[in-house]
C-alpha cells in the first residue's frame, strides 16, 4: 500500500469525484502537483467544506471540470486569480453550498443515507441556485416547520497529507477527525504522510483515537513536506514568501503558465 | 487617530461584547474578533471557551468545522463573527460576489457557513471595518445569509450589531433594520450618513463610542498581545509591532 | 468541576432522561451504586445503543420508569433477572430500539435537527411498536423508495467512566470516540475518572484526538476502580465471581435486597 | 463426537465461509464465528480485516458500534453472523422474546443491530447450536429482523444460510426459504426433519458436512488458540482447555 507519489495519482482518473480538505486539515500539495504533471482532466473537486490553493492550482492548470464547496480562499493572499478567471470564461460548473451542507452531504454518504436535513439555508440565495437542495416539512412537529434536506455526496477520492502511517495502511490524522468522516463517506482514500513507522498505530493505545484504518485507505505515499507551500498542523508554517510570488504571478495567464513550469512541471517528485 | 490605535480601540471594543458569553467561535482570517475573545477570556475570566478555527491552540475541536456546526447547534456558542462584501440594511450579508450570481464581478471566496451560523448563534457580531457605500448597501447582489426570517423558520440566532471602523450599530430584530448606537472618535454622524448605502434609525445626539478602559488597553498591549501574536502572526506585527518570528 | 461521587450524581434528579454507554464504552459503575444510594426515581434510561448490569441494578432498585435502548444484556450472564421481572410486573415502560436507530437519534440531537433518516428496520416488529417511528418517501428518489425516520434523542445527561481527566474539565476518552457523540448529543456529561492528571490534554497532540472538551462537561469526580465491577477497556477485566455472585442472588427479590444492602447501601463510596 | 470436537469443526466449517470475504465483523458475544474469522484471516489471509466488537486488540473501530453500522452501511462490511431465540423458514429472527410483544416470556435482550445489519451486509450467516422445534419455528412470534423485503425497500444484504449443531441450510432468497446443504456428521436426515419446526427444501442424499481439513484444524490448535484466547478466554478455556489466567 505505501507507493510513490505518481503511482498514487495514477488512482485518480479523469472525471473522477475528488474530495479535498479544508486547509487546516492537511493538504497534499505534492500530490496535487503530481496530478497536473499526469494531465488529470475533468475532475469534480469537493472542497470540504472549503478549498484553497489546492483548488486553485488545478482549476487554473485545467484539471477541473466542477467545483464543490462553499468557498475558494486563498485567506490573506485573495482573491484566488485562476478560480476568479474560470468563472469569469465560464471554464468551470459550480455548485455553491454552505460549509455544514458539504459535512451534511458527506455525512449521509458515510451512513448510507440518501440525504441528511439541515437547519439554516432558508432564505439564502443559494439554496435556489443548488441544483439538489429540497425543502421539505418536519414530519415530527405539529406546526408548519420546514427544513431543508442535503443530498448525499458520494465522492471516489479523498485526498490529504498526514503526519504519519504504518506499514499496515493506518493513516495518523491526530484530532483532525474531520478526515475520518471524509475518508468513511469516499469510495477509497489516498494519502501522502510526512513520515512512515514501523509500528502498528492501532496497537498503541494513545495513538488509536487518532488513527484511520487500512480499511478505508487505498494508497499511501510517503512524502515528506508534501503540503508545501501551505502551512501544516503538524509540521511546517506556511511559506508566506512563495505564496505571495504565486499571487502576483498569478494574476496573468502567462504569469501562471511559468508559475506551473518553475513549481509544478520541472519540479522533481520527492 | 492612527490605523492601529483604531485597531486596538475595536478590539476593546468587541472584548466588552463578549462579556456575557460562556463559549465565542472565531473565524481563521479574523484577527481583531479574534483578539478580543482572547482579551476578554484574560480580562473578565468570560468567554471561558474561546475557539479560534484553523489554530491548533485556542482550539478544541477534534472534528473540524463539523464540530462547529454541531455545537452551533447544540446551543454551544454564544457569539460569533460575520462579514461580508456587501451588508445592507435588513442585515443580510453577501460573501459571494457582486453583481448578479454566477457571473459575479468580482466573485468572492463562497458563502462559507453564514448561512447556517446566522440561523443559530444568538450574538452575531457583523464585522467590517470598512466603512462605505459600497459595502453598506441597500440590498445586498446576493443573499448569502439573512438578517432575519419568518416566524416560521426554526432560528435561535441572528445578528446582534454592526462594527465598523466608525460606529456601531445595534441591529432591531422586531424592526427589521439597523440603530446608530455610537460613533467612533475619528468619525460623526455627518460622515456616517455620507457613507452608508442603507437607512438605519439614528439620534442627532448619538454618542461617541467609549473610549477604552486604560486597563483593558495596557492587559491587551502587555499579556494578550503573545496568545494574538501565536494564532494572528502578521496581524500582531502589523498593529503591535512584534516580529513574531524573533520573539 | 472535580467533584465528589455523591455531588456528582447529586446532579441527576428525579425524571432525568439519562444516557449510558454500552458496556465496552466504560460504565460508571460507582456513580450507579451512589444514584441507588440518593434514592433518584423515574429515570428514562437511554442505553446507548445497549445497556447491562447498570440499568438492571437500577431497574431493580426501583429508579427507573423508562427503558429506551435496542438490548439489556448481561452478556454470559444473562437473563437478567430484574429487568425480566420488572418487565413481567410492569413497572417500567419499554422503548425498543435497534443499535443504529439509537445512534441516529443521538445524532439528531447533537447536531440539533429533528429527525434522522435510517435503512433497514422495516418490516421488523420494533417498527409498528416505537411510539414516535415514521416511514417516509425518500424525496431524491424517482422510484418509490419508503425510508424510516428516527426523532432526536436528547438525555439530559450523560454518565460514563474514562481513564483520565484533567484539572481544566477535559476528559480523555481515547478510542472511545462514540462517548464524544453521546456528551454532544447530551444537555450536560458527568464523568468518573480512573485518575486526574495536572498536564492540559488538549495541548498535547498525541492525546488530543481522545480528548473531550470541558465545554461539554458538567462534573468529574474521581473514582479509581469506578467500573467495578464489569470490564473496563483501559483497566481492570470483570470480576467474573462477583457476577457470577450477582446472578445468583438476583434470581429472587429477596436476594436482590440482600445484594444491594451489601454491595450497594453498606458500600462506602470510592 | 465430543462437544468441544463439534465446535471446532464449525469454527472451520464457518472459516471456510469467509475466504472470500475482505472485512468480516463478529459481535461480542460469539466465539464461534469470532474464532473462525480469525481461523480464516490466519489461515487464507482474507478477510484481510477482522473486527470483533468489544474486544481492544481485533477492533479498528474508534467510533463503537456506530462505526460498525456507518461501515455496514458503506459496504464495507462482507460477513456478519446474527442468531435468535427463533428463526423461522424464511429466515425472520427473533431476539426479543418468546409470547406476544411487550409481555413476552421469556423476554430476551432485545433486537440489537439485526433490525438493520440484516439489511446492509450481504452475507449475514445466521449461527445457533441448538438445533430444536423450540429454535426452529414455523413463524417467529417477533420479527426483531426479517429474512427478506419487498423490491422497493433498499437492501443490499441478507441471509447467506442457517448453521446449526446438526446441519448447515443455503437460503435461496428467491424462493423465500432454506435448502438443507449439508447434516453434520452427528446427525442424520431423519434427526433434522425431527428437529426442525419449519419447512425446508431438501434432497434424500444431502450429503455430509465435510470433515475440517486437517491443517486447518492444526492451525486453529496451534497458531490461532492464542489469538481466541485473548478475545473469549471462557470459551477458550472450555474448547480447547486453555486456563486463560495461567498462560
Amino acid at each position: 500500500m505505501n507507493i510513490s507519489i505518481e503511482e498514487l495519482v495514477k488512482m485518480i482518473g479523469d472525471g473522477a469525484k475528488l474530495a479535498v480538505p479544508a486547509d487546516y486539515s492537511g493538504i497534499a500539495m505534492e500530490a496535487t502537483r503530481a496530478l497536473i504533471r499526469k494531465g488529470v482532466k475533468d475532475l469534480h473537486i469537493v472542497g470540504v467544506p472549503t478549498s484553497g490553493l489546492q483548488s486553485e492550482l488545478l482549476i487554473g492548470a485545467g484539471c477541473v471540470s466542477t467545483f464543490e464547496s462553499s468557498a475558494l480562499t486563498l485567506g490573506e493572499y485573495n482573491p484566488a486569480p485562476r478560480f476568479s478567471h474560470a468563472i469569469k470564461e465560464k471554464t468551470i460548473r459550480l455548485i455553491d453550498a454552505t460549509r455544514p451542507a458539504i459535512h451534511a452531504g458527506l455525512q449521509a454518504s458515510q451512513k448510507g443515507i440518501p440525504f441528511m436535513p439541515l437547519r439554516g439555508i432558508i432564505g439564502s440565495d443559494i439554496l435556489q441556485h443548488h441544483p439538489e437542495w429540497q425543502i421539505m416539512d418536519n414530519p415530527f412537529s405539529e406546526d408548519k416547520d420546514p427544513i431543508v434536506v442535503i443530498p448525499a455526496i458520494k465522492p471516489d477520492i479523498a485526498l490529504f497529507h498526514a503526519p504519519l502511517a504504518d506499514r499496515d495502511g493506518n493513516v495518523w490524522i491526530g484530532r483532525r477527525r474531520e478526515l475520518m468522516h471524509l475518508a468513511q463517506a469516499s469510495k477509497t482514500t489516498l494519502v501522502t504522510v510526512e513520515k512512515m513507522v514501523d509500528t502498528n498505530l492501532l496497537e498503541d493505545e494513545t495513538m488509536a483515537a487518532g488513527v484511520l484504518s487500512s480499511l478505508y485507505v487505498g494508497g499511501i505515499a510517503h512524502c515528506p513536506k508534501g503540503s508545501w507551500p501551505l502551512d501544516f498542523w503538524y509540521g511546517d508554517k506556511e511559506d508566506g514568501d512563495h505564496l505571495r510570488e504565486y499571487k502576483e504571478k498569478a494574476r496573468t495567464e502567462e504569469g501562471f503558465d511559468e508559475y506551473l513550469q518553475e513549481f509544478v512541471y520541472e519540479s522533481a517528485s520527492s | 487617530m492612527t490605523e492601529t490605535t483604531l485597531k486596538k480601540e475595536l478590539i476593546c471594543f468587541i472584548a466588552n461584547l463578549l462579556k456575557d458569553c460562556n463559549h465565542v467561535a472565531v473565524g481563521a482570517s479574523s484577527p481583531i474578533p479574534g483578539a478580543a475573545a482572547l482579551l476578554a477570556r484574560e480580562a473578565f475570566g468570560s468567554p471561558r471557551h474561546v475557539n479560534i478555527l484553523g489554530s491548533v491552540k485556542n482550539n478544541f475541536f477534534t472534528n473540524g468545522s463539523q464540530e462547529l456546526f454541531d455545537c452551533a447547534a447544540q446551543g454551544r456558542i454564544d457569539a460569533f463573527f460575520l462579514g461580508g462584501g456587501q451588508i445592507d440594511g435588513q442585515a443580510n450579508i453577501n460573501l459571494m460576489g457582486r453583481g448578479a450570481y454566477p457571473d459575479n464581478t468580482p466573485r468572492w471566496p463562497g458563502t462559507f457557513g453564514s448561512a447556517y451560523l446566522y440561523f443559530l448563534i444568538p450574538k452575531v457580531i457583523l464585522f467590517r471595518e470598512e466603512h462605505s457605500r459600497r459595502v453598506l448597501v441597500d440590498r445586498v447582489d446576493f443573499i448569502s445569509a439573512p438578517g432575519v426570517s419568518d416566524e416560521n423558520i426554526y432560528r435561535t440566532g441572528g445578528p446582534y450589531g454592526l462594527l465598523t471602523n466608525k460606529a456601531f450599530f445595534r441591529f432591531q430584530k422586531e424592526k427589521r433594520n439597523f440603530l446608530l448606537e455610537s460613533i467612533h472618535s475619528n468619525s460623526s454622524l455627518e460622515d456616517i450618513l455620507d457613507n452608508t448605502g442603507f437607512e438605519f434609525e439614528y439620534s442627532q445626539n448619538t454618542p461617541l463610542t467609549a473610549a477604552p478602559n486604560p486597563q483593558l488597553l495596557e492587559l491587551l498591549e502587555t499579556h494578550v498581545v503573545d496568545k494574538v501574536k501565536d494564532v494572528y502572526p502578521h496581524f500582531a506585527q502589523e498593529t503591535f509591532g512584534i516580529d513574531a518570528a524573533c520573539s
